[in-house]
């Protein structure tokens, strides 16, 4: 009879200050890990911009221009009376391709992906084209290419007039 | 029946001695009892276990080497650090000064080739300890924290992969990385991300997902490698001395090394 | 309450104090949360949003204004017609449509055939190669598979492009059957198209719900609108325990607006910089992603914390009570490097622009360069870059031949009494050593010194003699010929005296100070008492010699002549060198060695430990002193030496580095105020009488002395032509071109008194370098032949080396940005009928008039057209023919080709150019053969 | 024969052939396990070794200091492989003739002094293995290659040796299943096993006849697919990733024909000869319904032919659990097949959400 009743007592204390401390108690552990998670992502960060002002339309030759992939990991082509700027991030598993002037084709030599010169993928386990990223010209008539606009082929997004320059 | 007592007697019967080893030399049954419940580091180990625990052909020994390897490498990795710098600037370059002329550079070698004997050990543990079906009860939780080990070690071998800054680091890293681009949902690059939108907004984009986390930018950069430094050097060994506790405490309390019942 | 066996604690106690704990724990961590969320800089960028929002709303209004609604109503009118006029086609396109996709199947298919016939021919082609190669027996065998793979790829890739061009038709016959549509909806797109970026613009910025979650504690991970701004300075460094970490600048975190234009008006912080042409801007020299802002700013740019933090520094104590109040200010402390006041900002221009005599823009720091050097501060203090440089005063090599010792005793005890406008600063009776006990030391040290100069100056004679001259013509002359460029002198009219002070000596009082016949003889030939002197000769005959000196010699200084120097005390010399050699010494020993000296060894060696003491020979040329090393601290890093170092006495100001100079230069001996010195240990940096104006100039100029670590790629670098031209301007500055030639805008102060008639004044040098032959300048300065016979103001003869010409002559090729030399060949010969035209045109525009030189027997009122093809470039005197008005304003020489129309519409079919070539090729021969003129005499 | 090994190390003809020695393996464990193989295939291997190591590309590929571990490991593995083997076939002798194993006879199971019997033993092991460190660290030099270059990547760039197995199926599967999900899948299958594992004999001791099921499944994923794919990314893996054989030179340049086609494709453009559906679910309807039916189909057809014994002695949720893990270890190798055997790229391919199967 005894325990029945301590036991009781023992419930009603457990939805009383026992479980509101215990979830005060995971609140503010909770709480400290979640600041935890946010601490690992830094407010700012020393990386290249995501933008960049790239010259004149008129100063690239036909084909693929390697001058911005260093610095910002673009190329710049003119292909067919388009200008446009490609990622050169391999759509695999994030290589870098090598563009293969012989060739005509940018080839990454991690997994053997290859793609065209306009960026589209036809060998290798490459699942989908380089991306392009938003390439208009400001008011100077300079190339402003915008890496934080991406348009993707297989989406239908290359037909977006700010993917390419008419040149 | 000498009168003189040699001078190991001698040595023994001094208080500070005495004071170190409670017990006298290990020969008779009391003391071989005492040496090993009276010695932190042996007391892991029952007093008296299966013959079959000391047979080579039954066990390999890979559980110990991996442990013993696991501390090699804790030694070694700490005098590194004493040289290496976990930034772009230099750590290549401390890489090299250990190749050609830091005294003893060769813990380099020791350590790289130390974790990949790790591996190996850990991985011909698991495979004994299968084959032996000595997963089966009451020793499943302590397999699950082999298998967490497992996972650790090879964590700890693919962070220390990046340290030394070369070609081969940061390419093998950024292939591996990658991987967590495409994790689902929370990679920007995995299935279902585009559908993490509000508006224009994308809410998984490459400056904040998984692999931004574990990375700390977008492309294995510096941050990259000061935190590859940090979890290789710290974060994950930690944590795997922990669980090396728990392994060891698990062996003990399940019964000791597995035997036919 | 009783306890349970076993318990030392009631179980309700324990979860009561749980609770309670873990509410203090979890309200602690909230806390932390929003302490770490917190930040003013969001709160300003915040506000700066708004005003942006603001910003956009107006120019939204204001284009929607400007739009014509009933245009656009219209237009869209048109399109609802045509709409349902191209509706008419709708199922010709769905026809089309359907074609299109079922031609995307068949492209589809092709294009996996062409890739597989890809794929097989790259294969094979390695396959083939390597067996050929390595001559293996299924070469063949292969390069007939490769053959056939390549026909089929061939005829793949060919079909595929046949279909591909007949979607491309497809897709055209659509747009054409809509066309209508189409070209409406680009009118109407033309129309607001701007007005929807616009509005889009200002939606990316507007708080809705994404930006609140965007923002909102924890979740601005993700992608927050608030965030750090910075820029990484890849040529910039801070200096941390010796390594050179790139600068960071994240200013533009609350500085928003300060790169965009249309801002001006806002307050700090949001607002635009006031030049961004020159700074900031993108398209400018210094845009901010290259350079920051603390490059030139200083400060902690790195930090955001608060305003605090950055190290803002006010401008003055009212702005700093004003910060005071609104963001808690107070002075930096613990920080390297706080920022510039507002007006000290020019001042950082120094570090990246060196090696240049002017910093374009940066008027105030070239002010104060400019006042450095003219006071002579590099001479007692090292400034790196500035060794070179002549020593300011005058060379005391043969001062005996000059004045005597009771003058000399006298000017150096007091320059300013003799001369107010005196460069030379004082030493004596200053706030710390104005005591009768020093006052009688210093005499003791004045008389030593000049027995000591006097003892080492050569002896001089000059070799002009004096008799008599018209101090009334030497007046008239002393203010036509051109002295007033360099010199104000006593006794003109003050307006005329419009020379830059301390350029050339004030002249005053001459009449008390130096002899006639040594007058004269400078005025004639400066150079012969003074090798290195840069006072030119103007070629003045006996007569203008005697004139000028006559007048020159008129101007006394009665009471100074009349002073009497106190003399020699020697028991004080005694003292003084005893004090002296005890630094080194045992005070007996130095007494024994005071003793053993004879009375004229130690007046003398008394003068020789004055001379090191004051450094005089840091300004002035002394014999024997030469290589003696500067006296004064180094200033080429005074910028950044440490508070600390400076001393700071009893002064009770402000610790901070314009502080200290500005003090030091108001009254350099004020440290020693409130102290006791003894007598050898007293500041001895003289006193310079100083405007105030100078003064800030020059502390702006000292502020810019910085240790900061520039890397070459981070300074203005010069290119091989700019330095030469750097050399020449230094040439030409110190020299003083200036004094008189206005050079393209700047200088020419004498032409303040030739406002009447700027014709009558020295030329201006406009594009100096289009305009003369490099070889006739160089000539010409080496050789002064005078051009305008009819102007009484002379160019004087410069002694310049070969080199030093050159360097001028780079200056204005440079300056003019010309690097070649014309071609003029062509220019010899005459094109027929050409010639005459020229003698015609010459003779219809009465050019000799003017230029009547070998012509006529009138007085040339301009210059010698016979000498003008040695000295003018042709390209430039058919320039100058055409529209000399352009050039030089104020020329009398008229514009007979004004707007292009020609004056004689008969002669050369009246083109303009072709009668302005004919005249210059007149020209040119006038000056081949000067006989030509006579035909014109007829 | 040269040309013969490297055509025959080509995954399409090797990895059938690891998994018809794997079968011969476990059918004939006791042969195997013999003493006697033992023998006659140390003299095979060493002779194999001779005639590998006179091969200067082999050579070259062998002796790479990074490659060292993973000799050393086959070596390792080979040997304990046999081991265990030969210990089961020797347990099974037993327990066929109904004694207990040779680890549970009564000498075995004595009770013996710590130390020094465990301590010296572990201290022997000790001392063995930082000897074998050290003089391993003097021979091999730990590499390292031109300072880190982000904008040029070598070829080949390999992950560390541990996880080429992981690399080589990115060539099967895209990197969300191959890099993320299957080896999630892997270490929840390890962690799965004791509880999968409902046959309580074998505990302690080395059997094959006791632990069939449980022996061959987990073999088949540790030596056929782990060990294998290692081996393959490791030693015949060149530039651009594409296959060479163990004597064959790492030209660069070198090329193989591969064109391959998604199931789509397969189904629209070649099967129906009609465009493929703007839909996203209709174009990739069959790609869904064959994985459907992989799983829904496939798992009641295996489970009436083959696992009904299973399904009653481990309980439904186990079951279905196991069969789910096996069909996921099982779908590599059917992509494998499927990709050399059709070209096939993806049975589902939907990169607008980046999911590729």
């Amino acid at each position: 009879m005894a325990d029945e009743k301590r036991l009781s007592l023992n419930r009603r204390e457990f939805f009383g200050h026992l479980a509101v401390g215990w979830s005060l108690f995971a609140a503010a552990t909770g709480g400290l890990l979640a600041l935890v998670f946010r601490f690992t992502f830094p407010n700012v960060n020393f990386e290249p911009t995501m933008s960049f002002t790239a010259g004149l339309p008129s100063d690239y030759e036909k084909g693929v221009d390697e001058r911005w992939k260093n610095a910002y990991g673009v190329w710049i082509v003119k292909h067919e009376g388009i200008l446009f700027a490609l990622s050169n991030i391999c759509t695999h598993l994030g290589c870098v391709p090598n563009w293969l002037p012989g060739e005509q084709k940018f080839k990454c030599p991690c997994h053997g992906s290859g793609y065209y010169v306009t960026g589209v993928n036809y060998e290798g386990p490459a699942p989908r084209p380089l991306e392009r990223f938003k390439i208009v010209l400001n008011s100077e008539g300079k190339i402003f290419v915008d890496k934080t606009k991406i348009y993707r082929a297989e989406k239908g997004e290359w037909n977006n007039s700010d993917s390419f320059i008419t040149v | 029946m000498s009168k003189k007592k040699g001078f190991a007697e001698q040595v023994a019967s001094t208080q500070i001695w005495k004071s170190i080893f409670r017990h006298g030399p290990p020969t008779n049954a009391r003391n071989r009892a005492a040496v090993v419940a009276g010695n932190v580091f042996l007391h892991l180990h029952p007093i008296k276990l299966k013959k079959s625990g000391v047979q080579l052909g039954y066990t390999w020994c890979m559980g110990g080497l991996s442990f013993f390897v696991f501390l090699s490498l804790a030694v070694t990795g700490v005098l590194l650090m004493f040289y290496y710098r976990p930034t772009a600037e230099y750590a290549f370059n401390d890489i090299i000064a250990l190749k050609e002329h830091v005294p003893l550079g060769i813990m380099r070698e020791l350590h790289r080739w130390g974790a990949h004997a790790m591996v190996i050990t850990v991985w011909l543990h698991m495979f004994r300890v299968f084959m032996t079906g000595s997963y089966k009860p009451p020793r499943e939780f302590n397999w699950g924290v082999g298998v967490i080990l497992l996972v650790l070690t090879l964590l700890l071998s693919f962070t220390g992969y990046l340290l030394p800054w070369d070609q081969l680091a940061i390419w093998a890293i950024a292939v591996g990385s990658n991987m967590a681009k495409a994790t689902p949902f929370l990679g920007h690059g995995g299935p279902g991300a585009v559908l993490a939108k509000i508006g224009d907004f994308i809410m998984v984009s490459d400056r904040n997902d998984v692999r931004f986390q574990l990375l700390g930018g977008r492309f294995v950069g510096e941050p990259a490698l000061l935190r590859f430094y940090i979890l290789h050097c710290v974060f994950i060994p930690l944590v795997v001395g922990v669980l090396i506790a728990v392994h060891f405490w698990r062996v003990r309390k399940d019964g000791g090394i597995s035997a036919p019942l | 309450m009783k306890l349970e066996p076993g318990m030392a604690y009631n179980t309700k106690v324990l979860n009561k104090v749980f609770a309670f704990l873990s509410a203090i724990f979890l309200i602690s961590v909230f806390w932390m949360l929003l302490d770490d969320y917190i930040r003013p800089w969001k709160v300003y960028q915040v506000e700066a949003t708004k005003i942006k929002q603001e910003r956009l709303a107006k120019v939204i209004e204001e284009t929607e204004q400007s739009l014509d609604a009933s245009e656009i109503k219209a237009l869209e009118d048109e399109i609802l017609v045509a709409e349902q006029e191209s509706q008419k086609h709708n199922e010709t396109i769905k026809k089309i449509e359907e074609e299109m996709h079922k031609l995307e199947g068949v492209i589809h298919a092709w294009s996996i055939k062409k890739g597989e016939a890809n794929a097989q021919v790259s294969a094979l082609t390695f396959k083939a190669e390597m067996s050929m190669e390595h001559k293996e027996h299924n070469a063949d065998k292969l390069m007939q598979q490769l053959k056939d793979w390549k026909v089929k790829f061939a005829s793949a890739s060919d079909t595929l492009k046949k279909y591909e061009l007949e979607q491309k038709e497809k897709k055209k016959s659509i747009v054409e059957l809509n066309s209508k549509v189409i070209d409406l909806r680009k009118e109407l797109d033309d129309k607001v198209g701007k007005l929807e970026l616009l509005k889009d613009a200002k939606a990316a910025i507007s708080f809705d719900g994404v930006s609140v979650l965007r923002n909102a504690p924890l979740l601005d991970y993700l992608d927050p609108t608030l965030r750090i701004e910075q820029v990484v300075m890849k040529n910039y460094y801070d200096d941390r325990y010796f390594q050179q970490t790139a600068r960071v600048d994240r200013c533009t975190t609350c500085h928003q607006m300060i790169a965009k234009p249309g801002f001006e008006d806002r307050e700090n912080p949001y607002k635009t910089h006031p030049n961004l042409e020159l700074m900031v801007g993108e398209n400018s020299k210094h845009p901010v992603k290259e350079f920051g802002c603390t490059n030139c700013h200083g400060g902690e740019g790195h930090r955001v914390h608060d305003f605090q933090s950055i190290a803002h520094t006010p401008q003055n104590s009212k702005q700093a009570a004003e910060w005071r109040e609104k963001y808690n200010w107070h002075e930096p402390h613990k920080v390297p490097a706080p920022m510039f006041r507002l007006q000290h900002t020019e001042a950082a221009c120094l570090k990246c622009h060196q090696g240049v005599e002017r910093i374009p823009m940066a008027d105030k720091l070239n002010e104060g360069r400019h006042l450095l050097e003219e006071n002579g501060c590099y001479s007692c203090h090292k400034i790196e870059g500035w060794e070179h440089l002549k020593k300011p005063g005058p060379s005391l090599y043969r001062l005996a031949g000059k004045v005597d010792k009771e003058f000399f005793k006298n000017w150096v005890w007091n320059p300013k009494q003799f001369n107010p406008k005196t460069k030379m600063p004082s030493f004596f009776n200053q706030s710390n050593n104005s005591t009768p006990e020093f006052k009688a030391k210093n005499i003791a040290e004045v008389n030593a010194l000049t027995d000591f100069i006097y003892s080492l100056s050569e002896e001089y004679t000059p070799n002009e003699k004096f008799t008599v001259g018209n101090a009334e013509t030497g007046k008239e002359l002393v203010s036509k010929i051109g002295c007033l460029g360099c010199h104000q002198i006593d006794g003109l009219d003050e307006n005329y005296n419009v020379a830059q002070n301390k350029r050339g000596p004030y002249l005053k009082g001459l009449g008390s100070k130096v002899s006639a016949h040594w007058m004269k003889s400078w005025l004639k030939n400066p150079t012969h008492y003074d090798p290195t002197t840069i006072m030119p000769s103007f070629r003045l005959t006996d007569s203008e010699a005697s004139d000028i000196t006559a007048f020159l010699m008129d101007s006394k200084q009665e009471r100074f002549q009349n002073l009497k120097f106190a003399p020699l005390d020697g028991d004080i010399r005694d003292e003084l060198l005893v004090e002296s050699f005890a630094a080194f010494d045992t005070l007996a020993h130095a007494r024994e060695k005071v003793e053993a000296m004879s009375q004229v060894e130690r007046t003398l060696e008394l003068g020789r430990i004055t001379l090191g003491k004051y450094g005089c020979y840091s300004c002035h040329s002394i014999k024997g002193f030469e290589d003696s090393p500067q006296i004064g601290p180094e200033l080429t890093n005074i910028g950044s030496k440490p508070i600390e170092q400076f001393g700071w006495g009893h002064q009770h100001l402000a610790h901070e580095r314009d502080v200290w100079i500005r003090a030091h230069l108001e009254n350099p001996r004020r440290w020693d105020e409130g102290t006791t010195k003894p007598f050898k240990d007293l500041s001895k940096m003289p006193y310079f009488d100083l405007t105030k104006n100078e003064i800030e100039s020059m502390v702006l100029a000292l502020l810019g002395q910085v240790s900061d670590y520039v890397p070459l790629e981070g300074m203005k670098r010069l290119s091989a032509d700019e330095k030469l031209a750097e050399k020449g301007s230094r040439v030409v500055r110190e020299k003083n071109c200036f004094g008189c030639h206005k050079i393209d805008g700047e200088g020419g102060e004498i032409l303040a008194n030739y406002q009447d008639d700027l014709n009558a004044g020295p030329p201006f040098l406009v594009q100096q370098g289009t305009r003369t032959k490099a070889r006739w300048l160089y000539d010409f300065l080496d050789n002064v032949v005078p051009i305008r016979s009819f102007v009484e103001i002379r160019m004087p003869s410069f002694h310049l080396t070969n080199e030093e010409r050159n360097l001028v002559v780079s200056y204005f090729q440079h300056k003019a940005e010309e690097i070649s030399f014309d071609d003029e060949r062509e220019l010899y010969t005459w094109n027929p009928g050409e010639r005459q035209a020229a003698i015609k045109l010459f003779k219809n525009l009465e050019c000799a008039t003017c230029h009547s030189h070998g012509i006529t027997s009138d007085t040339p009122m301009g210059p010698d057209l016979r000498l003008a093809g040695n000295r003018l470039k042709a390209t430039w005197i058919k320039r100058w023919i055409g529209n000399p008005i352009s050039i030089l304003p104020h020329t009398t020489m008229p514009s007979f080709w004004d707007g292009g129309e020609s004056p004689e519409p008969e002669i050369l079919g009246g083109d303009s150019e072709k009668q302005m070539w004919a005249l210059t090729k007149y020209v040119l021969e006038m000056t081949k053969n000067p006989s030509v003129a006579a035909e014109l005499r007829k | 024969m040269r040309e013969l090994i490297n055509k025959l190390s080509d995954p399409i003809f090797s990895f059938p052939g690891a998994m018809l020695l794997y079968l011969a393996l476990l059918r004939y464990y006791r042969i195997f396990g013999s003493k006697k193989f033992a023998k006659i295939a140390l003299v095979v291997i060493l002779g194999l070794v001779a005639y590998f190591f006179a091969d200067p590309n082999f050579f070259l590929i062998i002796t790479t200091p990074d490659n060292i571990p993973i000799s050393i490991l086959f070596v390792l593995v080979s040997f304990f492989t046999w081991l265990t083997f030969h210990k089961a076939a020797e347990n099974d002798k037993r327990i066929e003739q109904g004694l207990c194993p040779i680890e549970g006879t009564p000498e075995n199971r004595e009770k013996v002094w710590t130390w020094p019997n465990l301590v010296y033993t572990e201290l022997f092991t000790i001392i063995a293995g930082t000897t074998f460190l050290i003089v391993w660290a003097i021979l091999f030099k730990a590499p390292l290659e031109e300072p880190a270059n982000p904008t040029w990547a070598p070829n080949p760039a390999k992950a560390p040796w541990y996880f080429l197995g992981l690399q080589e199926m990115l060539v099967y599967f895209d990197p969300w299943m191959a890099g993320v999900i299957l080896p999630g899948l892997i270490v929840v299958g390890l962690l799965a096993i004791p509880f999968m594992d409902t046959n309580p004999k074998g505990n302690g001791y080395y059997t094959f006849q006791e632990r069939k099921v449980a022996i061959s499944f987990f073999l088949f994923g540790w030596l056929v697919l782990w060990l294998y794919l290692i081996l393959i990314g490791t030693f015949l893996r060149g530039p651009n990733w594409v296959f060479f054989g163990p004597f064959e030179y790492w030209d660069l340049h070198k090329v193989v024909a591969e064109n391959n086609v998604n199931l789509s494709e397969y189904f629209w453009i070649k099967g129906l000869g009609v465009s493929m559906p703007k839909n996203i679910l209709l174009r990739e309807i069959i790609g869904i319904i064959v994985t459907a039916l992989y799983f829904v189909v496939g798992l009641p057809v295996v489970t009436k032919l083959w696992g009904k014994a299973f399904l009653k002695s481990m309980g439904q949720i186990r079951y279905y659990i196991f069969m789910f893990l096996v069909f996921s270890m099982v779908s590599l190798p059917i992509k494998m097949f499927l990709r050399w055997l059709f070209q096939l790229k993806y049975i589902i391919a939907m990169p607008e959400f980046e999911l590729n199967l």
